[in-house]
């Protein structure tokens, strides 16, 4: 399993002004596997993940994914290299249904591509599998503003997959939703997984982290400090006291 | 090759002019770094100033310096007016276009106004003083221009000092780095909002005043200021107030020198020529101002 | 997007463009002035950048309305002006006239103001073939477009305005005559004709151009053209201005403490409110001029007597034009006997084309591109005051050159 | 969308799209005299302007003052082309509108490659600087002293002139509302809308978004410059001053706001509702300025109060006046969001979410 080197990176750093964000964070994650990033409020886990996206540029460091240079690359071709991301604050485009949202994900290619109507069926179908899949289907052609926030993570995570990613970075899945919720998005991790997807989540929610993932790693300023399957973690003390801030 | 007194001249008339557009660019600086709002009536607010200023000396025979006692409080009030009541109201996520679009509208319509009230036809103070001047090493600096200057000056160092010494100027720093963390710390970041956009209309207050001693004004006349402007702030990085003044000094040093061989027509082109060589090659800007990036 | 929605924008847009359609079915035809008057069409800039003498252009054509009601009218019938604002813009100008032509039926067209609104104007006039007398597209590009039916009311056209001075300065003994000069003219057609007109004679006559600025419409601060102009130490200076960048640019001559021998500036001197602008520091200052209030023009006393009464001050020269080109419709409508659309034009125009005016500026005539063939008169502020120096024949006091210091 | 694709919504549909075209069409046979119709030239040339605008501010949401310069540039591409190159007319008019296009790649660089701020900045002094050079400029462009162009059709009598060019301005306006319709429903016309709903989510569903943007603008600027180069052909005399106004593009963007940015048709509403107000406001206002006055707060109003466009403002509240009975789609939503509730049974935090989303936002 671990012969695949997946997303990984190498001594990233960024500061904002004069706070260190990330300090040369050396990060690989396990290939195929359920990861989760954990680590106190500040940590940089949120700083790291816009960084490996392309979201923001990191002062220095380098991310590699399967093998490859990524560091230097616009957000989009990160994804087209196969990593998709959420966001913490569930993202989705208000003014647009769920439908156009998830086919918004649809990555056309060449010109002939670009002009041919974004609702060709087989894409329509796609997409609606999706939204099946994620239980929010009868809700295909309701704007996302009008949605409910589970409803919006929900969409949210569809128009990723629709893209296809190898690796998802999942940013605070169980944020603001409820148990039922919460339950349901774990299935479908473990499900999509047991497809052959890798995903990185960061969480607080120590349950879902804990129900759900192989492999953690533990932040605190801006730089691993732990990592290891769950029930080495949890014994962990470096990790209780991050938490505790002893 | 023009003289060695010419361009000593032009450096000289080009650091006046560019004290004026220093102080201008700092106001305009303010509210973007405020509420990331490019601010299209500024100048617009410009000329009412020097309207004001124009029309308390031919009609109330009060010296136009004097006209800032009342410009200056009464351009503060409209800028927290103009903030709380008007720009407060548009959606973040659309703000910054939107927000541009609202104060395009306000200055056209100050430029109605002005029209209505004073005509189209071009004014001018007539000072008894305006023609008069000194000699400086071979040049001659007018009277007028020179408190232009001083006045441009003033009003930068009180803004300095006001940003760096009180307790105001740091919660609006504060508000500008970093507006949630300064809510944080318990800023009311609404008010402080508010306030910097009155200081920075003030400045336009103090500007029309400076202009109206040595230019003719119309009512059009903010367009040719808000061009300059604009690639001022942009250059020297948006929200950066040193900055703003740092390129001010230097475009207006260039467009000063560059009218030598080009003429005026010309020279002007220099400001958005530096704005579209800062945006393509380097849009945080040149000096300093990380704002930029993100915007 | 809903479908409801979708239909809602159809629903409009159908509408407003079915009003329009409908709009413009009841909107044509009628005129709304009695058929007995004589209606003369005119747009001026009554707003925007020319909008100070557009108006004063509009109180000439007022004025000449007035008096020649009073005087029985044209024809016998009264003489009825509408006026349009075009806003200081081409596109509105183009519009206005052809509303006026087109859609209000308007018997006689004259002249806007400015040359940049008066070649689209006169282009409209042409193609609907409607004599175009106009009282101010002063520049020689005018009369390059090979308008036929264009006449330009007032006595030369901008790159003649200098002509008597001209003459002057190079009929001066060869140590007197100037060797160098310096010209700052307006980026407008106008203003530049004149400086241009000046600046052409001198140097073919040998006195060096050590300055030549143009500077756009828009500039205020003209500190640099200024220092750009003392410091060349020319001998003469020429402004090619209208008023308020004239006025500019004196007082920044003036705070560089730059003593020319001679400064001539078009437009700006002549006006009434020019020495207090200048803080009195007018001591022989140059300026050409097509208008005296006090010429010896048969007309011109019944004009400046009832204007000032009309308006309360006397006219100035854009008054004049305006008043001038009333004049010359007037004439050719009494010698042709009509006015209105149709072939009468063809007649109007022909008429105007072989024969002298009268009017408050002098008898006019126009060559075949409608240019008129004479030259303007050159004034001088002396002891305070404004007073003709040439030509010759026309003079109030002598030239003083070189001028005094200002 | 999903009743859009029923047989009889697209009948209806097409029909209305006939009856328009009709309408647009059997206007010059209705209109009484010459100065209608040239009326009727000018409201289209201004629909044309704010349907090439809209483009960019429809699609990404990008708001450009400076689409007044474009069209100037094409009315002086394509005059220049005609008299110092000998062109004909109509190829001088396509190969300036390329021109433009092309000329809109690096400007679209230096405006585009960073958010919202720059790009408006960067399109007033677009203008601002086109006025300073082609002024200044003037042994090539006339300056000052204007530009005259010759007419394609020289033979032809003035109200012949308009009749040709209201039917070559209203083939322009349908190619631009073809374009711009089948970009709508495209892939690239989605990822566009997505860039203007939130620009980074878009770049992180894989979106190229600079070259979505730099592309859509380039297509904007080419629509512009047609219409920029038929209206020099139209009118015949260019000035600096017209053509590079900022007035020009502002009057563009009120009018597809007023419209609606987010129709095929709301720009063209726009232009007619414009074209007639500002005649309104001169006749009503005279010779004041306050036609100025009336334009700022007209847009003000926009701004503050309709930023989807009048129309679809006042579609909606006509919609909930009238048909109370039909639930609107928001109602419709918040039903479907109750039974949710319900088979949940569950209290969500929708408040502390809302305030969450605001503050990402900023």
């Amino acid at each position: 399993m671990t012969e695949v080197r997946g997303l990984a990176t190498a001594s990233l750093t960024k500061a904002f002004g004069g706070v260190v964000a990330l300090d040369g964070a050396t990060v690989e994650f396990r290939h195929g596997q359920v990861n989760a990033l954990i680590g106190p409020n500040g940590s940089g886990k949120t700083t790291f993940f816009n960084c490996v996206t392309g979201m923001i540029r990191p002062d220095s460091g380098q991310t590699t994914y399967r093998g490859r240079d990524i560091t230097r690359k616009a957000p989009h071709a990160i994804v087209r290299a196969g990593v998709g991301r959420t966001f913490q604050l569930c993202r989705v485009f208000p003014r647009m249904t769920a439908l156009d949202n998830v086919l918004a994900a649809v990555r056309p290619a060449g010109l002939p591509g670009l002009l041919r109507g974004a609702r060709a069926r087989t894409e329509v179908d796609r997409a609606r599998g999706w939204l099946t899949r994620l239980g929010i289907e009868h809700l295909a052609d309701v704007e996302a503003r009008n949605m409910s926030w589970g409803q919006q993570k929900l969409l949210e995570l569809a128009g990723v997959l629709m893209g296809d990613p190898e690796t998802v970075l999942l940013d605070e899945p169980a944020g603001g939703v409820n148990p039922a919720l919460l339950d349901r998005i774990g299935t479908l991790v473990r499900e999509l997984n047991a497809e052959g997807r890798t995903f990185v989540i960061v969480e607080h929610n120590m349950d879902l982290v804990m129900s759900v993932s192989d492999h953690i790693v533990v932040f605190d300023r801006g730089r691993p400090i732990a990592e290891g399957p769950p029930s080495l973690i949890r014994s962990d003390e470096r990790v209780l006291g991050a938490y505790l801030g002893v | 090759m023009p003289s060695g007194a010419l361009l000593f001249q032009s450096v000289i008339l080009g650091l006046l002019l560019g004290g004026l557009y220093a102080l201008l660019a700092a106001g305009l600086t303010l509210y973007f770094g405020i509420m990331r709002v490019v601010m299209i009536a500024h100048s617009a607010f410009l000329i009412l100033a020097a309207y004001l200023a124009w029309w308390s000396h031919s009609r109330l025979g009060v010296d136009p310096l004097l006209s800032m006692i009342v410009t200056v409080p009464l351009f503060f009030g409209c800028g927290v007016l103009l903030q709380r009541l008007l720009l407060a109201r548009l959606r973040p996520v659309t703000l910054t276009m939107m927000s541009v679009l609202l104060t395009f509208a306000i200055a056209v319509t100050i430029e109605g106004l002005l029209g209505y009230a004073f005509t189209g036809t071009q004014r001018r103070i007539q000072l008894g003083y305006g023609s008069a001047s000194f000699g400086l090493f071979g040049a001659r600096i007018a009277v007028v221009k020179l408190i232009a200057f001083g006045l441009a000056a003033v009003a930068l160092l009180t803004l300095y000092l006001l940003m760096k010494k009180t307790t105001f100027g740091w919660a609006l720093r504060a508000t500008i780095q970093h507006r949630d963390a300064a809510r944080l710390v318990g800023i009311e970041t609404e008010r402080i909002a508010g306030y910097g956009f009155g200081i920075g209309l003030a400045t336009a207050a103090v500007g029309g005043t400076a202009l109206a001693l040595d230019t003719t004004i119309y009512p059009s006349l903010h367009w040719h200021w808000i061009g300059p402007l604009m690639a001022i702030i942009v250059v020297g990085g948006l929200g950066s107030v040193p900055g703003a003044a740092m390129a001010a000094m230097v475009l207006g040093l260039a467009q000063s020198l560059l009218q030598i061989p080009l003429g005026t027509t010309w020279a002007q082109t220099i400001f958005y020529l530096a704005l579209f060589a800062t945006l393509a090659f380097r849009p945080q800007g040149f000096f300093g101002g990380r704002l930029a990036q993100r915007f | 997007m809903t479908t409801r929605y979708r239909r809602m924008q159809w629903m409009t847009a159908l509408g407003v463009t079915t009003t329009l359609a409908l709009g413009a079915c009841g909107g044509g035809g009628e005129s709304s002035t009695s058929d007995d008057s004589i209606v003369i069409g005119i747009s001026l800039p009554l707003t925007g950048d020319f909008s100070e003498p557009g108006k004063g252009v509009q109180r000439g054509y007022e004025a000449w309305a007035k008096i020649t009601n009073e005087n029985g009218g044209l024809l016998g019938r009264q003489v009825e002006l509408k006026i349009l604002d075009d806003q200081s813009n081409a596109d509105r100008v183009v519009a206005d006239y052809e509303q006026l032509i087109g859609q209000d039926q308007v018997d006689l067209v004259v002249g806007p103001f400015s040359t940049r609104l008066v070649v689209p104007a006169a282009r409209v006039a042409e193609e609907y073939g409607m004599l175009f007398v106009e009282p101010a597209g002063a520049a020689k590009e005018v009369f390059e477009q090979g308008f036929k039916n264009l006449f330009y009311a007032a006595p030369a056209v901008a790159n003649d305005h200098y002509n008597h001075l001209a003459d002057y300065l190079l009929a001066l003994p060869e140590d007197q005559r100037p060797k160098t000069a310096a010209y700052a003219a307006m980026d407008d057609p106008f203003a530049q004709g004149t400086a241009y007109g000046l600046k052409e004679k001198l140097e073919a006559a040998g006195i060096r151009t050590l300055v030549n600025e143009v500077y756009p419409p828009n500039t205020t601060d003209f500190g640099s053209i200024a220092a750009k102009i003392a410091a060349s130490k020319a001998d003469i200076v020429v402004g090619g201005s209208q008023y308020q960048d004239g006025v500019n640019l004196i007082v920044a001559l003036q705070q560089l403490q730059y003593q020319p021998k001679l400064a001539a500036f078009s437009t700006a001197p002549t006006n009434p409110e020019f020495a207090a602008a200048i803080g009195n520091k007018t001591e022989g200052i140059l300026s050409p001029t097509g208008y005296a209030q006090d010429a010896p023009y048969p007309s011109n006393q019944e004009f400046v007597q009832k204007y000032t009464a009309q308006f309360g001050s006397a006219p100035e020269e854009d008054e004049a034009n305006a008043y001038t080109t009333g004049q010359v419709v007037a004439a050719a409508v009494t010698a042709v006997g009509c006015a209105e659309q149709g072939e009468c034009q063809q007649k109007l125009v022909d008429w105007v084309r072989n024969n002298t005016v009268e009017t408050v500026v002098g008898p006019l005539s126009w060559d075949e591109t409608g240019k008129p063939k004479g030259a303007h008169m050159i004034q001088q502020w002396l002891g305070g005051e404004i007073k003709i120096v040439l030509p010759a024949n026309a003079k109030e006091a002598d030239l003083v050159y070189p001028k005094p210091a200002w | 969308m999903a009743i859009a694709r029923r047989p009889v919504g697209r009948i209806v549909q097409v029909a209305m799209v006939l009856v328009l075209a009709a309408a647009v069409l059997s206007f010059p046979a209705l209109a009484p005299n010459p100065y209608i119709l040239s009326a009727g030239v000018v409201v289209l040339n201004y629909a044309v302007l704010s349907t090439s605008w809209n483009f960019v501010g429809g699609f990404t949401g990008y708001i450009s003052l400076g689409h007044g310069a474009l069209a100037g540039l094409g009315a002086y591409g394509t005059a220049l082309l005609v008299t110092r190159a000998g062109l004909p007319s109509f190829v001088a008019l396509v190969v300036a509108a390329l021109l433009v296009a092309a000329l809109a790649v690096p400007i679209g660089f230096a405006a585009l490659r960073v958010r919202g701020a720059s790009f408006v900045i960067v399109s007033i002094a677009l203008v601002l600087i086109l006025l300073l050079v082609f002024q200044s400029w003037a042994s090539l462009t006339g300056g000052s002293r204007g530009l005259v162009v010759p007419r394609p059709f020289p033979g032809l009598l003035r109200p012949e002139h308009h009749r040709v060019f209201y039917f070559l301005f209203a083939a322009l306006l349908g190619l631009a509302l073809l374009a711009w319709w089948l970009i709508d429903r495209s892939r690239f016309g989605l990822g566009l809308k997505a860039i203007r709903e939130d620009e980074d989510k878009a770049e992180a569903l894989g979106t190229p978004t600079f070259a979505y943007k730099l592309v859509v603008f380039v297509v904007s600027a080419g629509f512009t410059g047609l219409a920029g180069g038929l209206y020099a052909l139209w009118f015949g005399d260019l000035d600096p001053v017209f053509q590079f106004s900022i007035l020009t593009g502002s009057y563009m963007v009120l009018m597809a706001l007023l419209g609606g940015v987010r129709n095929l048709f709301g720009p063209l509403v726009g232009a007619l509702v414009v074209g007639i107000a500002l005649e309104y406001f001169k006749v009503e206002f005279g010779d004041t300025q306050l036609h100025l006055v009336a334009t700022g707060v007209l847009l003000a109003l926009v701004v503050l109060f309709m930023p989807d466009g009048v129309l679809p403002a006042i579609g909606g509240l006509l919609n909930r006046v009238f048909r109370p009975a039909q639930n609107s789609i928001r109602e419709v939503t918040a039903a479907q969001l109750r039974d949710q509730r319900a088979a949940e049974a569950e209290a969500r935090e929708p408040v502390d979410a809302a305030a969450g989303r605001r503050e990402g936002a900023r």
